[in-house]
């Protein structure tokens, strides 16, 4: 029964594929997406194969072999690629099982804090008025409190743990995972689409989850991986400080506080997981920025 | 002398997809106190062109032309210190969003007051009276006490006078409004037109009205150039154009708009089939052809020429006689 | 103006409310004062009587009331280990945390408010990408390795700062680089961001199609559109800055309440601990609604309520 | 066409909103709609005219049970709805609203948003339910390729062909279109307007047709309604109302149409000052600021719809082309009102 004929479809289409290799364009051209992609699948690979790719076991001493220097040194033993620690410990290996530590506590983490502050953004987004108000006046709170001092604090008092360290962090760091799904849903809320649904007689559940989830996923992604890093940063910093993962663990952050005290003598001691840790957050921060740039570019 | 004279302008955009042609070789004419029209649907290269001329196109863009010239002297070649010293001065420009084109931290004096004193110097209470003047002009009772007031304590169409005041603060030649009067209720748009051709009137400017509403160009058009992807498709003056238009997409658009006094269980409005077309691509055939019901096997080989009738009406079709009367051109 | 200033007052107050619940749980909740109070010598029938003479066997309600009318009253308790008032600890290290704090953030300004300016105006440039590389850095690297560098490079090796102590002013540079490094990447991206907007904003367009001078368009609209939330983020930074102290301070051994509470954590000096979180809490709220109303002054917006 | 019960009837619809100004100075009321009255019979086309603030869009969203009324009824057949029966609301009343960019989610087809509707209301199976997207979407004039795009790769047009085909897949027997093609080019405005009446000649759906543009609503509608801050000034026939509209109201709408003739001059506007605030509406008659024949009468009372002539109200102490002298006509005159109360 229409009378118009749409021809204008093989524009539409042209446009479509032209916008899609733009876009895998903008991707391989991204450096830093490319990098930070790299290096996280890579990391994530030996976090999960790290019986596999360690040389040694992490806990084997050796103290008749302490602090031994890397390949690069005159003096470097032939068996330990990168040296041995102030226990004679296999340095590489112990790096290998710090990855895992690192994004393992790291991916737990945002887990946690994801779901709790995705949860609270769309609700608070989505409902307005005073489910707004409450729970703005939470993220306010949780906004004002000490992120480390208050994870010392409870690690102080419920002891220090893998599990605790994880759920800790998680609990803390679900604040910008609020805001963010928050304001996003806020821009949502009032498109008609939404209004459509209602109008259809969609269940709240459908408005959240199909509705407004998928619109927004976006800055979530992006959020993710910038609290990813920050959750790898606070771990390795807890641990820093004695009161996050414990020894004999190889966590990236606890192999610095032990070998600080090393440092004016073997200075790669606390060179070599410092690297680790900032090639990784630098690799997930890029990786961050890199679908920030191309998901925004896409509009 | 012609005040602006605009010859074969081009402008692209660069995106993801490739180099957008936005406008295609466009001549623009103005004479002091006349009113030309750009009108067209949406993408058509109007808003950029207009952009083009004040050297305001956004970074991803780039422009030629073969002429350029404001009062006979070229601006082809014009720095960006000289065309700002034309901007607000010489030539001003208006809107279309009322509401977020006044910065939200300054006071209407200071942004009123700023204009005037960048271009004419003077003192301040120089530029105040002016501003009072101004103000009161455009149809702001209580001009004194809106001057100390921030635009978002005034509604859109105030904001859009208090907009019409800061292009008018140092008498330019030249106002280009950029559908000044789309965001607007529909009475406050009439009243708006009415201020507009009152004050061209008065200070003989010259007046390039750029709107996609065929009703609006009907009341405060001269001369209408009629736009379509990227490219003037027909020209003339408002009797010419209105009255009999030449080009197939003009008498397409005209007749799709409701007329007053017609209801749809009657007559059915006329529609333009098909969509406008690639936007990426160089082609100097006609851009109408795909959704032409008057196309010849030309239209698809040769580019079209243009015909021209008596008193500058002409079209860029294959297949079309100018037929408007000469006695009603200006 | 004034209902404004009155609703973020109160909300602040609220804010404090339920944090000072928090640490009232962390103090009396979650581990036993009396145990904590006794020392570690004491028989069963000491920590009892401790219990009893301070009240920790009453109910929690009555317990927090009397927490808070302490509080009010300036008194934030007994330190376990050292015996002396919890306020007069932190009398004492204070200001060396604070004037940390200040440097550091004086720092992250002075690098990120330039660098972003200039990032803005010149978009895809070697400059922005600069710019930008100096900030993904700046946010990876972590504060705790970047002091331990510090100390390699210029204490060790080339010896020209102090590695360790709060005595004279010199010994601040390397904690505040270090820590004012993580603070700075933020604040750039705000102020590139902000301007980016503001330039492509219509009222901007409205002031090129008047002829504004770039320069005013730049300095004068431009920036003070810019500027706004950046202060907001300064003073959230600042309260970052006092709770990342904990780090820096351990490493440069400066004796500010950073190191105060590293050194009750591992003692699980609870009193310590919460009155720490408590005041860091509170200059947090103090710092942000001071922002706030420094926003609303200039911005009319907030400042005229129709 | 007419039947003794209507579709749709609205009674007394009052609708406020609390804008918050401040804690001290409180909240303020915005009243958003001041008793409205309402029909709609099946199978009819219903204008509703007004410019922004007027409350037309508080009125569809109402209609369509989004928002609660603060008093007053919506019955559907004579039966009043309640926000219990949504889901039973809303397979008879659906809307098609204005932004074309903002009414379709992004991340869905185009075919899954057509059969969001059949899915949310389990009407029928999924294969039965293709084959009517199939269908509809064919009605509509909606190419079968582009069931399978998403939102973003369809022009503003398409996309209110598919805002049209998921209000019809339903059979709603109301369709609450506001503003539907304000945000299209005319072209394209000339192609939604004729697929409308179209649908409404085959399906013989109710529309209530909502919109600032007076030919639009000429041209599509039957009866129609003028609203002005939140109350109906004038309604009767539509074409009674273009041929001797009586509120000044009105007559300044449509004045400020303009037809693209070559012959038009400057308009004409006998409107004074500034459109009101809703926040702070003038007293007595809501338009008498701005109108030419405003008498001290029209400032201090509200003048009620009454009966201009055979199936017409409006309300205006001097409605146009009635010659009433300096005596108001309608009933809210005082001395009127004490002597019937």
């Amino acid at each position: 029964m229409s009378d118009i004929p749409l021809s204008g479809q093989t524009e539409a289409e042209h446009l479509r594929t032209l916008r899609k290799k733009a876009r895998r364009r903008a991707v391989l051209a991204h450096r830093g997406l490319i990098f930070g992609l790299t290096v996280v699948l890579l990391v994530a690979f030996v976090a999960v194969f790290a019986p596999l790719l360690a040389p040694y076991d992490p806990f084997a001493q050796n103290l008749s072999l302490r602090l031994a220097p890397p390949f690069w040194h005159d003096t470097a033993s032939p068996e330990h690629l990168l040296g041995t620690d102030q226990l004679g410990r296999d340095y590489l290996s112990r790096l290998i099982y710090g990855a895992r530590i690192s994004m393992g506590i790291g991916f737990g983490a945002i887990l946690i804090s994801g779901l709790i502050g995705c949860t609270l953004g769309l609700l608070a987004g989505y409902f307005g008025g005073k489910v707004d108000a409450v729970i703005s006046t939470i993220i306010t709170v949780r906004l004002s409190m000490p992120i480390i001092l208050i994870a010392l604090a409870v690690v102080a008092v419920a002891g220090a743990s893998l599990k605790i360290v994880i759920a800790v962090i998680g609990l803390l760091l679900w604040d910008q995972f609020a805001v963010v799904t928050r304001t996003a849903t806020l821009q949502v809320r009032s498109l008609e689409y939404i209004r459509s649904a209602q109008a259809i007689g969609c269940s709240l559940s459908h408005i959240l989850i199909r509705e407004i989830l998928p619109n927004i996923r976006a800055p979530v992604i992006v959020v993710a991986t910038v609290e990813l890093a920050h959750a790898i940063l606070l771990e390795a910093a807890l641990s820093f400080l004695g009161l996050g993962v414990q020894a004999p663990l190889p966590s990236w952050g606890l192999m610095l506080s032990e070998a600080k005290t090393f440092m004016f003598f073997s200075p790669w001691i606390i060179t070599l997981p410092g690297v680790c840790l900032f090639i990784l957050t630098l690799a997930i921060n890029l990786l961050g920025d890199g679908l920030r740039d191309v998901t925004a570019r896409g509009k | 002398m012609t005040l602006l004279s605009v010859k074969n302008l081009r402008v692209n955009l660069r995106t993801d997809a490739g180099r957008l042609r936005a406008v295609r070789g466009v001549d623009i004419s103005v004479e002091r106190g006349q009113t030309l029209c750009l009108v067209g649907e949406s993408g058509c290269g109007k808003s950029m062109a207009a952009l083009a001329m004040l050297g305001l196109l956004p970074p991803s863009a780039e422009w030629s032309a073969d002429e350029m010239k404001l009062d006979g002297v070229s601006l082809l070649n014009a720095g960006q210190s000289t065309l700002s010293n034309i901007r607000g001065n010489r030539v001003s420009m208006i809107f279309q969003e009322p509401m977020t084109a006044l910065n939200p931290t300054f006071t209407i004096r200071d942004q009123l007051c700023g204009v005037y004193r960048r271009h004419k110097g003077g003192n301040r209470a120089q530029a105040r009276e002016r501003a009072i003047y101004l103000l009161e002009r455009v149809g702001i009772s209580n001009a004194r006490n809106r001057l100390d007031q921030y635009p978002h304590e005034l509604s859109g169409g105030l904001r859009q006078r208090v907009l019409i005041a800061m292009a008018l603060m140092c008498e330019p030649e030249l106002i280009i409004c950029d559908e000044p009067t789309t965001a607007l209720d529909v009475t406050t748009q009439a009243q708006i037109l009415v201020l507009l051709a009152e004050l061209r009137e008065e200070l003989g400017m010259g007046m390039i009205f750029i709107t996609h509403d065929l009703g609006v160009v009907s009341r405060i058009g001269d001369h209408i150039n009629v736009m379509y992807a990227g490219r003037v498709v027909e020209s003339g003056t408002r009797d010419a154009v209105l009255g009999c238009a030449s080009h197939p997409y003009t008498q397409g658009l005209l007749r799709s708009v409701p007329r007053p006094g017609v209801n749809g269980l009657q007559s059915r409005l006329g529609t333009i089939p098909g969509t406008v077309p690639s936007f990426y691509q160089a082609d100097p055939l006609c851009p109408f052809r795909g959704r032409c019901e008057r196309k010849l096997p030309i239209c698809a080989s040769q580019a079209p020429p243009v015909r021209s009738g008596a008193g500058h009406h002409s079209a860029l079709c294959h297949n079309t006689e100018i037929s408007s009367i000469a006695g009603n051109s200006a | 103006m004034l209902e404004f200033t009155l609703k973020r007052l109160g909300l602040g107050v609220l804010v404090i409310l339920i944090i000072s619940v928090i640490t009232f749980i962390l103090s009396h909740v979650a581990i036993d004062p009396a145990l904590g109070l006794s020392g570690d010598s004491a028989t069963a029938e000491d920590i009892e009587a401790i219990r009893q003479r301070y009240g920790f066997d009453r109910p929690l309600m009555l317990q927090y009331f009397d927490y808070m009318g302490r509080l009010l009253q300036g008194d934030l308790g007994q330190s376990y280990l050292s015996g002396r008032p919890v306020s007069e600890l932190l009398a004492e290290r204070f200001p060396d945390t604070a004037l940390l704090a200040v440097l550091s953030i004086g720092f992250a300004m002075i690098v990120a408010i330039p660098l972003g300016v200039i990032a803005a105006l010149k978009p895809n440039t070697l400059v922005d990408r600069a710019a930008l590389f100096i900030a993904v850095c700046g946010q990876a690297i972590p504060n705790f390795w970047a002091g331990l560098l510090l100390i390699l490079l210029f204490g060790i090796y080339l010896q020209w700062l102090p590695i360790s102590g709060s005595t004279s002013f010199v010994h601040f540079i390397m904690p505040a680089i270090a820590l004012g490094s993580y603070a700075m990447p933020a604040l750039m991206r705000l102020v590139r961001a902000g301007m980016v907007e503001v330039l492509r904003s219509d009222y901007i367009r409205t002031a090129r199609a008047m002829g504004v001078r770039r320069r005013t368009i730049l300095f004068k609209y431009g920036l003070r559109n810019a500027i706004l939330p950046v202060i907001s983020l300064i003073a959230v930074q600042f309260g970052f800055m006092l709770g990342g102290s904990i780090v820096i301070e351990s490493i440069f051994a400066i004796n500010g309440i950073g190191y105060l509470a590293w050194q009750s954590m591992s003692r699980a000096d609870m009193p310590v601990i919460q009155a720490i979180v408590l005041i860091i809490s509170m200059i947090y709220v103090v710092l942000t609604l001071a922002a706030d109303l420094l926003n609303s002054l200039m911005d009319p917006r907030i400042r005229i309520n129709r | 066409m007419t039947m003794s019960k209507p579709l749709l009837r609205a009674k007394g619809l009052v609708q406020s909103y609390r804008v918050k100004s401040g804690l001290l100075s409180g909240a303020r009321e915005l009243h958003a709609l001041k008793g409205i009255d309402l029909t709609i019979n099946r199978g009819e086309i219903v204008g509703l005219v007004g410019e922004s603030g007027c409350g037309k869009s508080t009125l569809a969203r109402i209609l369509l049970g989004l928002e609660q009324p603060v008093s007053g009824t919506v019955e559907v057949d004579g039966v009043p709805v309640t926000q219990a029966d949504k889901r039973a609301r809303a397979r008879r009343i659906q809307p098609v609203f204005q932004d074309p960019y903002g009414s379709l989610n992004p991340s869905m087809i185009i075919r899954d948003i057509i059969a969001l509707p059949l899915k949310v209301h389990q009407i029928c199976p999924a294969d039965e339910r293709m084959r009517r997207v199939a269908r509809l979407a064919d009605q509509v004039g909606l190419p079968a390729r582009l069931l399978d795009a998403v939102p973003g790769e369809l022009s503003g047009g398409q996309r209110q062909r598919v805002a049209i085909a998921r209000a019809l897949i339903i059979e709603p027997e109301l369709l609450i279109c506001d503003e539907p093609t304000s945000a299209l080019d005319v072209s394209v405005q000339a192609q939604i307007l004729n697929l409308l009446m179209d649908l409404r000649r085959d399906t013989g759906v109710a529309m209530l047709f909502i919109s600032h543009d007076l030919a639009v609503v000429e041209y599509m509608t039957d009866r129609m309604f003028v609203m002005y801050l939140g109350q109906i000034v004038e309604t009767g026939p539509t074409a009674d109302v273009f041929s001797a509209p009586g509120h000044h109201y009105t007559m300044a709408l449509q004045q400020s149409v303009f037809s693209p003739d070559d012959d038009a001059g400057l308009p004409t506007t006998r409107l004074k000052g500034n459109p009101p605030s809703p926040l702070d509406p003038p007293t007595g008659c809501a338009f008498h600021p701005r109108c030419e024949a405003a008498t001290g009468t029209c400032r201090e009372i509200s003048p009620e719809l009454v009966d201009l002539r055979k199936g017409g109200l409006c309300a205006c102490h001097f409605p146009l082309g009635v010659d009433s002298g300096n005596t108001p006509l309608t009933r809210s005159d005082p001395h009127a009102l004490r002597e019937s109360g």
